[in-house]
């Protein structure tokens, strides 16, 4: 069975439709990355298959709790320190493995600076090691390589390449190469929205509105 | 016996109060020296 | 060999090393010559026993007011030449002044109770010292909000140079708003009959001691701060490496 | 749960001084009264409790327009809503840190700033107890404002404005009680609607606040 | 200079109301206290010049916070700081914009909220000229305490903590204006005062905030 | 003579020197592209030529008002629209040229779009266009192409050729190929600083420091 299946999407952004009829399934062992130009509405396609805001038409079958979502913001608190941070995700989220987390974005050295004093593109790894100690299989990432070096993309791909090796899926919207050689890619550009569509809810009621 | 006639508490009160505050202060710079003190002189032994 | 040089850190450390002991042991004979002589006091003939309380209230108000001008002076040194012993020991000469303005008002609230039948009065010295006490706190919290310890030095720098403009400000400001009850200045050259000897000279050994007391203290703290910065710096450092 | 307790409380403490703060403003407000209303015992004392209960209501509010602003610019709202955590629990949860730092330390001082506005000494008992209270009711109403405003920026005044008139029933009851109680008066029945108000907020405000941070992450 | 004016007050107003949210607090404020207080006019007329100008710096404090903040977080401060402006002149044109948002409209209405506290009617002049004349030295000291602040996060409390002693001048001549003209005294001494604070604040302090808005920015 | 020129530079963070030794030359025309790991001080170094933090150590030569700076942060104001907020740029550097800034990034249609309510991309193409109407002849820019898919990154190359055409020059801190092959590249890593360098003032005075 799918971990996370999509069907006849349709995602709305500022009260109008932005992408519609977007389809697809993603089982253990899957990767799928979203490309389309910007402003096509990859992050709010993602935004709501996180959860944060509902679809305008169409399904998404998955069970509750499987994603982790990575998105264009760490969340990270300048004043903890880097396995503060962590440590308290994986509190949330009653998953573990912080130190494991940490070597593997190879973030052991700065384990205890405080995240403010990071430079961009360690922020970066740390708000990835995040995904890992979620114990989410499903990770949902927007621009996850935003800022990194080509030795921390590699890294990166090997992280992932890991999840998908243990069961995992993922996500991800991204615009430069990821080196991830398993994953299908799927390109949005055919699933804009038609200029003129409405954000007709499920009521009928809102024509009048869009 | 010194004698310290009707204002005995008050006068009381106030030199606790002082001597309090005083010996909280001096016993956080101490404390803190010492701190100060134990932990570099360990970084310095481990480096 | 200009004076700057105790401004090494290094310096500093070695040449306070010998002095603190003299420093301590001045201090302790001081504090507890002077205010247990202040204590043996015979009582006076108006404020009965409570007249003892001078000995704490007076040392503690002065020392409060000087303390924080010892600050501004150092954050001026910071400023203009940037010593980082001079910034440090700003830093650590505010929780010292803190604390005595805290014994001042609380000496004075408690002797208020008896002599005006207040605890509290908003009297213009005391409102001036709870002032004094809010920059304090401010100057205090201030340091510990900011992270760089450059940074934090130069904004309690200049903090404390608008704070003092503005603390000498409140003072008149407070006098003006009300003319109080709390007796004036009553060392002064012309006051000597004000206050017999029997409490003058206890009173100038108490002030002695607490004078030296801070002396002791602030090298203390100042140690304790130098330690901790050189700490911190190598941590950063072997983070690195 | 208590993961997110001890991380609020941790940033209070590391982010400057945290629960020292909102003592210090309700200090210098106190302070600050009898600077604009002259030092009259006579003018002061009637005023106290009503001006202390504003105080108190006005150090909550001055802490709390960073709620939940903070956490949702740096994106930690979002992937916390994402987490298994009910929404409902982590705003009750913020609000008890918010009580921590800034209600609990408030309540304890209370004693001090009497004296700075002459508040009779009979009356200080009860000032505490209603503040014990009636802050809690405070620092939820406020995580309401805060979860309602968090989108917006600059939302710190409109915070104000939204919060402050759902604060005036535990504002009136609370100084109610203090007034009465410096007067040696029966206190019961402001003492029993404050603490229903305070039952009331803390049971049913949760879900509302949630409710308003969901609109606001869509 | 004039663009950053412009600037400023714009975002004022699209961030939800910018001019009427200080008044609107004040007038909350003015109306809250009398909830604290107790409605009678004996005693709430000989403290209200007080109240009003504590509500006056209380309106100015809380839009304070986040004057120079915002723009850090989105990185305007940098451009800023390595534009061709003096970053005394951002400073003092920041104020400026914080004074047209909040000072000025608290002149303006200072006559209704007043009336709501029982103010005696030829006290009215004076309370608005005070204001008029005090309230540039609150934003201007407003814009220190916020530019010593800005790279702290929840500097909100800490702000108010350095900015409230420094408001104690101001206040304590701007109320005693306001309470000598309803008593019909001199205000030629409180007047002086005032307005020396005011121009020596507007003169100097801009120096000391680009001071501290260069190390926060290191 | 070169707009910009750098010599034996050393810059500190967080109280440490993190690059050392680091010397180049700007001259009209030319671009340098600077590359290293994550970091290794990219920021650091771009945001000392921008006169927001001075050198621990060397000199950098430039005439005053010449550099405009883009920081990894874009500066925007979510409540202004997109031309709004360029219109504020180019009147604080006294520049102009807001419409064809906007028309170089592909922002026209845009243009009347609070700022907020864009895409990550859009978002970042606008803090581009921001350099436009600075009428600054050095742009130093640190990741401009965070974000921007495969045509805008084309685009920008477009923009950075003209502004070296006319005169300008360059300055960029990336991860990632540009598409500038005219560009020179200095690659960091090299002057990184020895371990246990001290940031030294010019007082002397700190040893017991570090
Ligand atoms: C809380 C509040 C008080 C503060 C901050 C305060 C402050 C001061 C200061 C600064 C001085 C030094 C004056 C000088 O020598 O120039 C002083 C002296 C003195 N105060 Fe207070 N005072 C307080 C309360 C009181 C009270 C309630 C009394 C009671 C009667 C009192 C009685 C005295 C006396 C007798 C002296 C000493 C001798 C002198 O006149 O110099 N003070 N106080
Ligand atoms: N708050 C908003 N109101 C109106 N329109 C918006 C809002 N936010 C985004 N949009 C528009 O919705 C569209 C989709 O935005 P989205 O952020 O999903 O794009 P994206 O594919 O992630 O782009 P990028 O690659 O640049 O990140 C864009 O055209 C954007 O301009
Ligand atoms: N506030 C700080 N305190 C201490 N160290 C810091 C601070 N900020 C950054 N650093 C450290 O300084 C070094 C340089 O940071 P910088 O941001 O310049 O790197 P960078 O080359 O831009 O990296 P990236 O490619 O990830 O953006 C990093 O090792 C970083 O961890
Ligand atoms: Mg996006
Ligand atoms: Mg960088």
């Amino acid at each position: 069975m799918s971990l996370l299946a999509v069907h006849d999407l349709a995602v709305a952004r500022g009260g109008l439709r932005v992408l519609e009829g977007v389809g697809f399934a993603l089982d253990p062992g899957q990767a799928l990355i979203l490309r389309g130009p910007n402003g096509l509405g990859k992050t709010t396609l993602l935004r709501t298959i996180a959860g944060l805001q509902s679809p305008v038409a169409g399904r998404i079958e998955m069970t509750d709790d499987v994603v982790a979502y990575a998105a264009h913001a760490d969340g990270l608190k300048p004043a903890l320190t880097a396995s503060e941070n962590l440590t308290f995700w994986a509190q949330v989220f009653g998953g573990g493995g912080v130190d494991a987390a940490l070597a593997a974005m190879d973030l052991t050295a700065l384990a205890a600076r405080p995240a403010g004093a990071l430079s961009a593109g360690q922020k970066r790894r740390l708000g990835l090691a995040r995904l890992l100690v979620t114990g989410r299989p499903v990770w949902v990432m927007d621009e996850p390589t935003v800022s990194l070096d080509a030795a921390s993309v590699a890294r990166f791909a090997g992280v992932v390449a890991d999840h998908l090796g243990q069961g995992g899926a993922v996500l991800i919207a991204t615009h430069i190469d990821l080196g991830l050689p398993q994953a299908r890619v799927l390109d949005l550009t055919p699933f804009r929205a038609a200029p003129g569509g409405t954000v007709t809810r499920n009521s009928g009621f809102n024509e009048a509105f869009a | 016996m010194i004698e310290l006639g009707e204002y005995a508490g008050t006068v009381l009160v106030a030199y606790g109060v002082s001597l309090v505050l005083i010996a909280g202060l001096v016993w956080h710079s101490v404390a803190a020296n010492a701190r100060a003190r134990r932990a570099l002189q360990e970084h310095e032994r481990n480096a | 060999m200009s004076i700057w040089e105790y401004a090494n850190p290094t310096k500093f450390m070695r040449t306070t090393e010998g002095l603190l002991p003299w420093l301590v042991g001045g201090a302790v004979m001081g504090c507890v010559g002077g205010v247990v002589w202040g204590f043996l006091t015979p009582q006076d003939y108006r404020q009965g026993a409570t007249v003892k309380i001078v000995f704490l209230h007076v040392p503690a108000a002065m020392m409060a007011i000087n303390i924080w001008v010892m600050m501004l002076v150092a954050s001026v040194i910071w400023i203009v030449r940037r010593h980082h012993v001079s910034a440090l020991a700003a830093k650590a000469a505010a929780p010292i002044g803190a604390v005595m303005t805290l014994i001042a008002l609380a000496t004075g609230a408690i002797w208020g109770q008896p002599m005006w039948g207040t605890w509290w009065e908003w009297d213009p010295r005391l409102t001036s010292f709870l002032i004094l006490f809010l920059f304090y706190i401010g100057y205090i919290a201030l340091w510990s909000a900011v992270e760089d310890p450059d940074s934090a030095a130069d904004l309690t720098g200049v903090l404390c140079l608008v704070g003092s403009v503005f603390a000498l400000l409140s003072r008149y400001a407070v006098l003006f708003w009300n003319q109080g009850l709390h007796q004036g200045a009553s060392l002064s050259v012309a006051s000597g009959e004000r206050m017999s000897a029997v409490y003058r000279y206890p009173l100038y050994l108490s002030m002695a001691g607490f004078f030296l007391l801070f002396l002791a203290l602030l090298l203390i703290r100042t140690r304790t701060e130098i330690r901790r910065r050189r700490l911190a710096a190598l941590q950063v450092r072997d983070m690195r490496a | 749960m208590i993961a997110l307790l001890i991380r609020d409380l941790r940033l209070a403490v590391r982010a400057g001084g945290g629960f020292g703060l909102g003592v210090a403003f309700f200090l210098i407000l106190s302070a600050l009264v009898p600077f604009g209303v002259g030092p009259d015992r006579a003018t002061l004392a009637p005023v106290a409790p009503g001006i202390l209960w504003v105080g108190a209501l006005l150090a909550c509010l001055l802490s709390l327009d960073r709620l939940f602003a903070l956490d949702h610019e740096d994106g930690s709202l979002d992937l916390l809503a994402t987490a298994p955590l009910p929404l409902e629990a982590v705003v009750a949860i913020k609000a008890l840190a918010h009580w921590i730092t800034t209600g609990l330390p408030l309540v304890l001082a209370a004693p001090v700033f009497g004296i700075l506005l002459q508040l009779p000494g009979q009356a200080v008992p009860w000032l505490i107890g209603s503040l014990a209270i009636g802050t809690p009711a405070l620092s939820m109403l406020g995580a309401f404002g805060a979860a309602i405003t968090v989108g917006l920026r600059r939302g710190g005044l409109l915070l104000s404005l939204l919060v402050l008139p759902l604060y005036i029933p535990t504002l009136i009851f609370g100084a109610e009680i203090t007034r009465r109680g410096a007067e040696g008066l029966a206190i019961a029945t402001p003492l029993a609607f404050l603490a229903g108000i305070t039952l009331g907020v803390v049971a049913l405000i949760p879900f509302a606040a949630a409710a308003a941070l969901r609109v606001n992450l869509r």
